[in-house]
């Protein structure tokens, strides 16, 4: 447990992650929710073909 | 092996156990590398604890880079074999290289604030990947523009290679120019600088990163293949009324 | 044989124009290609010259005839500037197709734009237009002709002009593969019906 | 050969013939130049300091003006037709027509850049340096421009997308380029700025008309 919570620049550190858990989490939110939206679609297609 | 997922149908049922799995592993390495960085890896002497914020900049820098290689393969290879898949793949990868480059930009002035004191450096590394972000939005902005799919794809790939023979060249430029205005920067992203201890943390979240763009890919591609195959399908049935 | 199509298929935007088309054109031959509005005429012949990816089968050239020195096409746009002079636009023609210089004022004279060679293109009217397009085929002989609906715009003389090139370029052994609405030129060796 | 030539001469006589002459992109270098006084003020040493550099955001600016409608005509025209029938190969045709406009906008603009250097406060001395930086600066921008200008010419109103495709290609020479310049300004040796600006020139003179040739004759599908 080498951290110092201490140090004021942590809210920098916090930020960095956090901008990327939630860059990643977006990212990831619209491409799967692409992909169930074609796949369900693309089901629909051959089922009633 | 290229041959090999010529056909969308194969690649479907590759991908669909492929990029859950790619998930997962890719939550798992987050899991591990997160803490480990953010916690239990040594303050940099100098730095402090704002060194913590390089195990989100430099992967994010690092993927930047492999993700416009990876495009650059799979445009040269949809270029030359005329592979359909190919050009899927490089442009279901785009929009993640172009968010690998903006975090990138990001985390790296979140970084420069507190050893800076301002936001924005015109440091040699952040530069290039500014000029690789402007190349990303160019490939999307290509995309966008042109409506039909198949020549906006091969015109993309032309202009993903012309990108990609010019990065170096922009690389290198900038280094040259940075010295101009002033020292080398602090904001050394590895290398000689970089403390065994904090290698560890640092190669975890570098493969976190590897996994969710795998991930993120081929979710991405499969959501292309299917969205080609039912617009193709509503084309003829709109033909055949 | 000049130019063959073997089973040729042409798509475009995802749709199948025709399929299996076979054609045989020997030279002195003159073939017409009939057919409705967006059934792929104007694809066939971007297609011969090599513009367009075949969707399947394939075209094939005698030796020696490829499309960067043996082939002429009249297409739709004629390639005018409005701000270059219509004599400028032979000249152009014949230093970039490969033809002789000298033969800009004969070919001018022929399609009977001679008296506005010092014009800018931008004052012909659609039928002088067509016709300064026409002066190409003269400026830079070529064995092929692809012509895409040549007499559009054309008036009763700028027909008869050009019945009278197709003619001879096909007496000369030349070939010509025209997409045409109505009767033009002598009478065809092959008839293509598209759609 | 001589389709090269015809194509240069016919870019050049349309470049500077009264429809598109070289007016419209000099004027608005200089124009760009001038919005640097107004802007930052006329005081001599801050202008001095900068005033050479920002030439080079206008001289590239103005480049990206004039690459809009470099293939657009010509693929709506059926020019682009005609080059592929031509039998010299399309990288040079597409050079061709990136000379044409170098020589018929590209030296006026870097001719201009001289009494505007001066204007800008620069030494006097230094504005034959600037004004050949330029002219080797904008054949870089021309011709690394290329490939941007055929990949969006199927787009209509296509300036701002060109303008976006071409930028990367435009980070090297505006670096050395107005490096140079700087170092002309201020009396400095710009020898070494400017070999490598001549570095980035020869890099899109190679990778421009190649570029372009491709992505012209995907067009042409």
């Amino acid at each position: 447990m080498s951290a110092d919570f201490t140090d004021p620049v942590w809210m920098y550190v916090g930020g960095a992650y956090l901008l990327a858990a939630l860059g990643f989490g977006a990212l990831g939110v619209v491409i799967i929710g692409r992909l169930t939206r074609w796949a369900r679609a693309a089901r629909m297609d051959t089922e009633s073909s | 092996m290229i041959q090999a997922f010529a056909n969308p149908a194969r690649f479907l049922s590759f991908s669909a156990w492929a990029w859950p799995f790619a998930g997962v592993a890719a939550l798992i390495l987050f899991a591990i590398g997160a803490p480990w960085a953010l916690v239990f890896s040594p303050g940099d002497y100098q730095q402090g604890e704002s060194v913590r914020i390089m195990y989100v900049h430099v992967p994010a820098a690092w993927w930047a880079l492999g993700i416009y290689a990876f495009m650059g393969g799979a445009s040269f290879v949809s270029l030359i074999w005329r592979h359909a898949l190919a050009d899927v793949a490089a442009r279901a990868a785009a929009p993640i290289g172009a968010f690998y480059a903006g975090l990138c930009l990001v985390t790296g002035s979140l970084w420069g604030a507190p050893t800076w004191g301002t936001w924005w450096v015109w440091d040699a590394r952040l530069t290039s990947m500014l000029i690789l972000f402007l190349t990303y939005l160019g490939y999307l902005a290509l995309h966008a523009a042109i409506d039909d799919e198949e020549r906006a794809g091969r015109l993309a790939a032309v202009l993903c290679l012309a990108g990609l023979i010019n990065l170096p060249i922009v690389h290198y430029s900038v280094e040259w120019w940075s010295t101009l205005h002033q020292g080398a920067s602090l904001l050394r992203d590895g290398g000689a600088a970089i403390h065994p201890s904090m290698l560890g943390p640092l190669l975890t979240m570098a493969g976190a990163y590897a996994a969710a763009f795998a991930a993120l890919l081929l979710a991405n591609m499969r959501a292309d293949v299917f969205r080609r195959r039912v617009e193709a399908a509503r084309l003829r049935r709109a033909r055949a009324s | 044989m000049i130019l063959a199509l073997h089973d040729l298929a042409l798509a475009r935007g995802g749709r199948v124009l025709f399929e299996n088309l076979n054609l045989r054109v020997a030279a002195g031959e003159f073939g017409v290609i009939r057919g409705r509005n967006g059934a792929g005429k104007t694809s066939l012949l971007r297609a011969i010259a090599g513009w367009l990816r075949p969707h399947a089968g394939r075209i094939a050239f005698a030796d020696g005839v490829d499309a960067s020195s043996s082939l002429h096409v009249i297409g739709h746009g004629d390639g005018l500037k409005g701000g270059l002079g219509v004599g400028a636009h032979v000249a152009y023609w014949a230093g970039l197709l490969g033809g002789e210089r000298a033969s800009v004022a004969r070919a001018l004279d022929q399609v009977g734009l001679a008296a506005l060679a010092d014009l800018p293109a931008r004052i012909l009217s659609r039928g002088q237009a067509r016709r300064l397009a026409l002066a190409r085929l003269i400026v830079a002989p070529r064995p092929i002709w692809l012509l895409d609906e040549p007499a559009a715009g054309l008036d009763g003389d700028g027909k008869a002009l050009l019945d009278a090139m197709i003619g001879a370029h096909c007496a000369a052994g030349g070939v010509a593969l025209a997409a045409l609405h109505e009767a033009l030129g002598p009478n065809p060796d092959h008839v293509v019906q598209l759609g | 050969m001589s389709a090269i030539l015809a194509l240069f001469r016919r870019d050049l006589a349309l470049a500077w013939s009264a429809g598109s002459g070289a007016a419209a992109p000099v004027g608005f270098f200089l124009g760009a130049a001038m919005l640097l006084p107004l802007s930052v003020g006329a005081e001599r040493t801050l202008l001095g300091a900068i005033g050479a550099p920002i030439l080079w955001i206008a001289a590239a600016l103005a480049s990206l003006m004039v690459l809009e409608r470099l293939f657009q005509a010509d693929l709506e025209e059926g020019g682009l037709d005609q080059m592929l029938l031509s039998p010299a190969p399309l990288e040079a045709l597409a050079a061709a027509k990136a000379a044409a406009l170098w020589v018929g906008v590209g030296l006026p603009i870097a001719a201009a850049a001289a009494p505007a250097a001066i204007a800008l406060q620069a030494p006097p001395a230094a504005a034959g340096a600037i004004a050949l930086g330029l002219a080797i600066g904008e054949a870089a921008f021309l011709f690394a421009g290329l490939v941007g200008a055929a990949a969006a010419a199927s787009v209509k109103r296509a300036g701002v997308l060109i303008a976006l495709l071409v930028l990367p290609f435009f980070a090297p020479p505006i670096l050395f380029g107005a490096a140079a310049a700087a170092a002309a300004a201020e009396g400095a040796p710009f020898g070494p700025a400017f070999l490598l600006l001549c570095g980035t020139t020869l890099f899109a003179l190679a990778l421009g008309p190649i570029a372009a040739a491709a992505a012209l004759r995907l067009q042409a599908t």
